[in-house]
Order: structure tokens, then sequence, then C-alpha cells
């Protein structure tokens, strides 16, 4: 391919091609400060044109690579980055099986791990990407990798990718962490976001988890807390993993350890610093 | 039909979690995970002592629970018809 | 390793010499290399246990466990299926990859195995047809062009999907269509099945290589020709070991079913590509169909490859190590080709018309 | 799923699995309510099984009745300028024509297409709907 970039995160390592210069420079603005990988990369993402012309007249990037789904339709060249993390999102989405993936986001404080997982909108992932700049470790706002074997959350610190509404929580951070403005996507408007330094020095230090929250946002709920019983937390564990029912016995073991072994809570919020305030009397022995 | 026997894959194929009532049973066969409410774990545990009908797993399961219903046999049926879907039993 | 990978040969060379492991430097390409050609399982038990490094090795026993995932997934199927069609009392053969999972053989292992394929009497199509959409299977596609396509011309049911279990099944009553040139003896192959421990059946040994060289060269475009050519190696070697008549019988099976052609180009290719050990004295190459010269003659015997064959090795390497796809031309022209293999020309461009003006 | 977590085990708590130890009352369920419920993949796993999923607009539990605005969003019944919800839903590759700008599904008119189409785009995790439209949004 033209224009390569190889990038590390967490334990895993992707290598990305592309047919024209621009998404890669961007990945590389936005990912500055991440190691290289060592030797082997995990999974091949390929941005290519999708008909030779399209290459020039009217670019736009087919997303491709090692595992693959239906055809959907490509991006805008000006989305290239966006395409760029959607195809590694794939590569994880169909082809990690090394780790029970959950579509979740994680945070660590005092070497345990806080799980949240729900439907996106759910504010998970800003709220992942908050407590990340508040005091607690951010580990990823879109993927949470459960070992097999040790149980442990292992980090996934992927740039956070903000969406509309919550692109104004951010004000604060370093511009400097901040990709180029994408709208008009598919999700509307998107602004990527590097994890802070702390993030991604400690990306190769996994953490216990402590607490599953399943977080639902709405403008006009009442702040509250409710169980969920471990039967629940399985269910819904299941329908927000990639790969359960492929990884079989191994995913039924390290899944039912997990939810037998966490506290596991469903909190509603109204705004972020309800949120937080949920999040801390929540957190076990605070 | 009513004289159909049914099968069920041996205990030590099948990975069994109690959650809170409901049974989480991993089924090595087919690799699927499977949620079960009760009565169908103990027409499993009736099923592996060897092939039965809906009267005889409605008996057997007699011997060790107060069974609540009319008709036992043809609501053990209607379970077996579920698990027969879920590839947990079939007919000899 | 050589820096750039611009074509599969790479692949070829670690399947069929898996010491050639050791000289890889960077495993990128080669994975997905592997991957695009669904080889990846196959790949990873071959050079198994080589102390490759850790980074390489999870990868690689990432990718066996899937293989093991594909095998139960595909051997459920098959019973699910066997259930679902037992009380018709009809033979169900398994064909392709679920067969060579159900039957043990070294062709299956790490093999990502996609739809259920089996094979049934034609005559017997009906039945299983309605026992199959009452037990939750239903048509994947509802077009009544397709429809009729399949009924009339293809040697398969339109494809059936379960909805509960959200996997395929093709049902054929042929190993080819209609419409193609080669008119198989399915009466011989169903005749001749062997049976496995659960009722279910599979093809006999020289079938078995006969089916899958008529896949891959008499049918079809040569996608994912690597690793049917792959799986033909396997099962070569298993056959021809285990059995000191394999290649006469097979020579006959071939020409039984007027697919010496399709044998002759697999059975050079695997042993180009991979290295397979054949007996050819005995074998279906390029002998004239109706020789009398005795086995073991020179004359016929030809293990070299002929000019078309080339043309079928561009073909199957073409892929780079970072699993696209290459050579358009080669694979346009392949394309073509499979289409004219399955249609006589005016056919062929009736089909075409129905299929432009759908768009 | 939901039948089931609903209607909890009738079983005295302590038996679990093993040997009871005195007599326990077990209900046998009502021939309608399912005691076995399959885990199935989150992400649809082949290209058939996209093109058949089914996207209900909308879904039920976002507001059934409900209608439709140019916009995708859902507003009460009878709004002006907003469409009705669909009586059948839509299958994957009806979605898939759409999405792409394509031919609207049978007997619905090209406008009512994009909104129907704006509705599927704000699909989130959770509503019905949203694995047969991620798992078509996902690149082959």
């Amino acid at each position: 391919m033209n224009h390569v970039f190889r990038l590390q995160v967490g334990p895993v390592a992707f290598r990305i091609g592309s047919q024209w210069r621009r998404p890669v420079e961007q990945l590389r603005r936005l990912y500055a400060g991440y190691p290289e990988p060592d030797g082997l990369c995990d999974f091949t993402v390929r941005l290519e044109a999708e008909r030779v012309w399209r290459r020039w007249l009217r670019p736009s990037v087919a997303i491709r690579g090692d595992y693959v789904l239906p055809d959907a339709a490509p991006l805008p060249l000006a989305q290239g980055l966006l395409a760029a993390e959607m195809g590694m999102n794939l590569q994880m989405a169909l082809g990690q099986k090394s780790f029970l993936l959950l579509h979740a986001a994680s945070v660590e404080r005092d070497g345990r791990a806080l799980l949240m997982t729900g439907h996106s909108g759910a504010g998970k992932s800003t709220l992942g990407a908050l407590l990340g700049e508040r005091g607690w470790r951010f580990m990823g706002d879109e993927f949470a990798l459960l070992g097999l074997d040790d149980g442990l959350l292992h980090p996934f610190p992927r740039a956070v990718s903000l969406k509309n509404e919550s692109l104004g929580l951010f004000d604060g951070v370093d511009r400097g962490r901040l990709g180029p403005v994408l709208a008009g996507t598919p999700k509307g408007l998107i602004r990527h976001l590097r994890p802070n330094a702390e993030a991604v020095a400690r990306m190769g230090e996994p953490a216990r988890p402590a607490l599953i929250l399943f977080p639902r946002f709405g403008r006009d709920l009442e702040p509250a807390v409710r169980e969920v019983g471990a039967a629940e937390a399985f269910m819904r564990l299941t329908q927000a993993s990639t790969n359960y029912v492929a990884l079989g016995e191994r995913g039924f073991d390290a899944l039912t350890r997990f939810v037998g072994a966490l506290p596991s809570r469903a909190i509603d919020y109204a705004d972020t610093a309800q949120a937080e305030a949920l999040v801390d009397s929540l957190w076990p022995g605070a | 039909m009513a004289a159909s026997l049914y099968a069920a894959d041996p205990p030590e194929t099948l990975r069994i979690v109690e959650l809170e009532g409901l049974t989480l049973l991993y089924h090595r066969r087919s690799g699927l995970t499977h949620f079960l409410a009760p009565p169908a774990p103990q027409i499993l545990e009736a099923l592996a002592a060897g092939p039965a009908g809906a009267a005889g797993i409605a008996a057997s399961i007699g011997e060790r629970f107060e069974i609540e219903s009319e008709d036992p046999a043809a609501a053990i049926a209607a379970r077996l018809a579920e698990l027969e879907a879920a590839g947990l039993v079939w007919r000899t | 390793m050589a820096r750039r990978v611009s074509d599969a040969r790479w692949l070829v060379r670690l399947l069929a010499d898996p010491g050639a492991a050791r000289e890889v430097g960077d495993w990128t390409s080669p994975i997905a290399l592997a991957r695009a050609e669904s080889l990846a399982g196959s790949l990873a038990w071959r050079i198994e246990g080589q102390a490759l490094g850790p980074r390489v090795e999870a990868v690689l026993e990432a990718a066996r466990r899937d293989g093991e995932a594909a095998r139960v997934q595909a051997l459920w199927e098959a019973e699910m299926a066997r259930r679902a069609l037992a009380p018709l009392g009809v033979p169900i053969i398994l064909l392709k990859g679920t067969a060579y999972a159900a039957a043990g053989l070294e062709a299956g292992r790490g093999r990502s195995i996609g739809d259920l394929d089996i094979l049934v009497p034609r005559a017997a199509l009906p039945d299983v047809e309605r026992a199959l959409l009452a037990a939750g299977w239903e048509w994947v596609k509802e077009d009544n062009y397709d429809d009729l396509y399949y009924r009339r011309w293809m040697h398969e049911l339109p494809p059936l999907i379960h909805r509960e279990r959200d996997r395929m099944i093709d049902v054929h009553h042929a190993i080819l269509p209609l419409t193609a040139r080669p008119k198989p003896d399915m009466a011989a192959m169903i005749a001749d099945r062997v049976p496995l421990e659960d009722g279910l059946f599979v093809l006999s040994p020289p079938d078995m290589i006969v089916h899958a060289a008529a896949h891959l060269f008499a049918d079809g475009d040569l996608a994912g020709g690597l690793r049917n050519l792959w799986d033909i190696d396997r099962l070569l070697r298993e056959f021809s070991e285990r059995d000191a008549a394999f290649w006469p019988a097979l020579r006959d099976r071939a020409a039984r079913h007027g697919l010496v052609p399709a044998v002759g180009r697999a059975v050079r290719l695997a042993h180009h590509l991979y290295g397979t050990p054949v007996n050819w004295c005995q074998t279906p190459i390029s002998r004239p169909l109706d020789s009398k010269e005795p086995v073991g003659s020179k004359i016929g015997v030809r293990h070299r490859l002929t000019i078309l064959d080339f043309f079928f090795r561009r073909r199957l390497l073409a892929r780079d190590g970072w699993g696209r796809a290459r050579r358009p031309l080669t694979r346009l022209a392949f394309y073509v080709r499979s289409h004219g293999l399955r249609m006589p020309p005016l056919m062929l461009a009736r089909h075409l018309w129905v299929k432009a003006r759908r768009r | 799923m939901r039948a089931t977590m609903s209607e909890r085990s009738e079983t005295s708590g302590d038996e679990g699995a093993g040997r009871p130890s005195r007599r326990v009352v077990l209900a046998l369920g009502a021939a309608a309510a399912s005691t076995v419920v399959t885990i199935r993949p989150a992400l649809a796993q082949t290209a058939g099984s996209v093109l058949n999923c089914e996207i209900p607009v909308p879904a039920p539990q976002a507001g059934a009745g409900q209608f439709i605005a140019a916009d995708g969003s859902l507003v009460p019944a009878g709004t002006a300028g907003a469409y009705p919800p669909l009586a059948r839903p839509l299958k994957g590759e009806e979605v898939k024509a759409m999405l792409n700008g394509g031919r609207p599904p049978a007997g619905v008119d090209s406008e009512a297409a994009q909104a129907y189409a704006n509705y599927i785009r704000r699909l989130q995790a959770g509503m019905s709907g949203f694995t047969c439209y991620a798992s078509l949004q996902m690149p082959r």
C-alpha cells in the first residue's frame, strides 16, 4: 500500500494501509506518542478506492482488511480518519479471539477497574472519557478486553470518538489531543480525542475488575440506582460482546466467573455531574 | 406421537451454572449457551437416566417435586418441544 | 522473507514446507494472506510447535481455536439437518468442509467451514425441501427468476437459512450444474457413499477428490482456490497412504464422471504448489481416456504443467501480502470462464440480460 | 428472554441443581411461556442473514404508532409533514438499497423513504433493528 501506519493499542497491534496520504497523516497526529508495534501486527486494515477511478474522482474510501462483512456505503475521503477507526473496530469485532470483547468503556482507580456498558447513546463512552480526565485512568471507551485466563480487564485505549453534544464537555483539554472535525458522518459531527499521557503510558497494565455499571442517560431521568442480578448482567453482556458465542466454552467460563464475582448496577442520570456522583458513591470502598 | 421417546446428551457434556434460580447451560456439542427456566433443567436431569417419553419424565420429576399442573404430561410435552428446537433433546 | 509479498507464493510455501516458518521475519503479511484465503487455521496447525515467539504463537493459537469452533458449529449444523431429515429415510451425504470434519480427515483440521453442503438423491428433493422448511429453515431470497433458474438448471436448491441458528444450507442433487458439459454419474456417486457412525454419509474417497476438483476447476471462478487445492493435497496424501489401490480407483472414477481434465489439473497443481506425492503411472494425468496402454507406460503420463495450468496457477496465487486481490484481468478472465462453464452461450446471454436489467 | 427473566423460578432457591432434600413445588408453566432461551451472536455472521434481518420502523419500544419526521425523529401521530409507521418491518436488503440512495421499498414514496432512512440511521444499540442496521453498516 502507498501509505502505511502501524499502531499498538494495549495488547493489539494494527497495520493500516491507505491509498491516500491524508488518512495516514491524520492517524499519525492523532496517535502521536503511541508505541510502534514490535513485530507482528494482529490485524490489517486497508483503506482503498472502491473502484479504480474513485481514487481520484470523488474519492471515497472503502474499508477493507482481514475481516469483512457485507458491503456498506464507503465514506468520502474527508472522513478517511473515521474509516480507519471503523476498520480497526471491525477487525476487533470480527477477528479478536484472544479476549472476551465487550462493547464497553473502562476506567481504573487504585488498581481496580470499572466497566460501563450500555446502548450507544447511554453515555458510557462520554462518561468513560470524562472520568479519564478526572483522576481515573482511562482504559478504553469502545471495547473492553476481558482476559480469558486471568479474568483481568486489559486496556485498549484507542482515541475517543466524541459526537455532537458531548464535544462541549471537553473544552478544557489540550487542543493538541483533538483530531480534525469530521462533519456529516453517518453519526453526525465527530471529533476524536487522544487519551491522556497516563492512559497511553500504562496501556500495558491490566486491572482487576471491581464493578459493572449499566448507565442510562436521559435529560428527563431522575438519578437512580438499581441492582442488576447476575443472570441479567450475563445476558446483557453477551449482547454487548461481539465474540461471546465464537469463544465457546472459554467465553462461558470467563463471563460466568466475571458476573458471579462482581456487583452490577444500572444507573440513570440526566447530566454528567450526577453520573460522577453516582459512580463515586457506588465505587467499592469509597 | 404420544409415544415419542426423547433422549438428551449425557450430563458430562453439559456445563451448568446456576444464577438466581435460572440455569445457565453450556452445551459442548453445539457450542451454544442456553438460559433454562424450570422445568427445563429438571427434564434434562430426568433424561440423564436414559430416553423417556413425556409421561415418564413427568412421573420421574413427580418423585422429586410437588408438581403444580393440571396435566403434567401435556405441560412436559410442550417443554420438550422447546428443548428439541434448541437441540438439547431429540426423538429416538 | 522478502520485503514485499506480491503474490501468495509465501503462503503456499509455508503450507508445503512448515520448516520455512523459521525464515519468516515479519508475520503480518503471511497472516493477512492466510486470512484472505481462509487458510489461517490450516496454516496454524501446519506450523504448530515451532517456537515462533509469543506474539506469533498467540495469533496462531487463536486461529487454531477458531478452526475448532468452526468444526463444532459445522458438525452441529449437520446434526440438526440429520434430525430434521431422519424421518424421510433418505441418505444424507455431507460434502466439502463438513464432510472432512465429520470423517475426521486431515483436510478438516483448522479448516474454515461456511455453509452446510449436503447431497441427496434428486427424487428426494421435494421431501427434503419440505422437511427443512418445516424445521425452521427459510429461503434466503424470494425472487422468481433466481428460483426458477435454480430449479431448472442448477445442481442445488436455492440457499436456505435457519431462522434461529443463522446458518445456511445448500442442498445438492448433483455436483455440477445440469447445464455444465461434464455429466457426473450421480447415481454411482450416491451408491458408493460411505456411512459415518451417526447415520450420515460422506462420498467415497475417489469421489471426494472428483467433487473437490470439479468444484475447483469445472465450476466457479477459483475464488478461494488455494484453500480448495489444499483440501485436495491433504485428501490425496491421506487416501493414497491408506489404500494402495487409491490411484487407479481415482483414475477410473474421474473417467466415469467425465472429469479427467479437472482431476488431472487438480493433481498436477497440487503436486506443483503443495508438493503432493503422486503415483504418476496410475493417475488420470492427461492420459488419453481410451488409452489401452498398460499402467506404467510412459505414453501420456505427464506431470509437468500445461500452458493452461500456468494460467490457473497465476489466478490461484493472485493475492498480495496485504490480502488484496491482484491481477484483475486474470480474475476477470476466470470470472467470465466460470459462466461459460455453467451454461451454453445463448443461455448465458439470457442470464446476463436478466441480471443486468434487475440492477 | 424477557419472558424468562420475569418468570422467576418456583423452586425454592437453596436446592440448586443438586438433589432436593425436601419436596419443593415445581410449576410447569403456561404452555406459551418460554423456558429455553438461546444466546445468539450479537452480530449477524453471514451475508445471507444480514440481508434477511429486519428493522421495524419505528421500534415497538421507541413508541408504536408514532410518526416519523423527515429528519428521522419520532413525533406524535398525525403531525403534519411526518410519515406514518410502516405496517411491516423492512428487510436488510431493502434498507441497504434505501440507505445507499437506491430505490425505496415497495409501496413507499421516495420522500417517506428518506425519513425512514434517517430514522434507521439514528437507531441505537438495544432498539429493535439496531443489530441488523449495525451489520449492514459493517463494510465487507
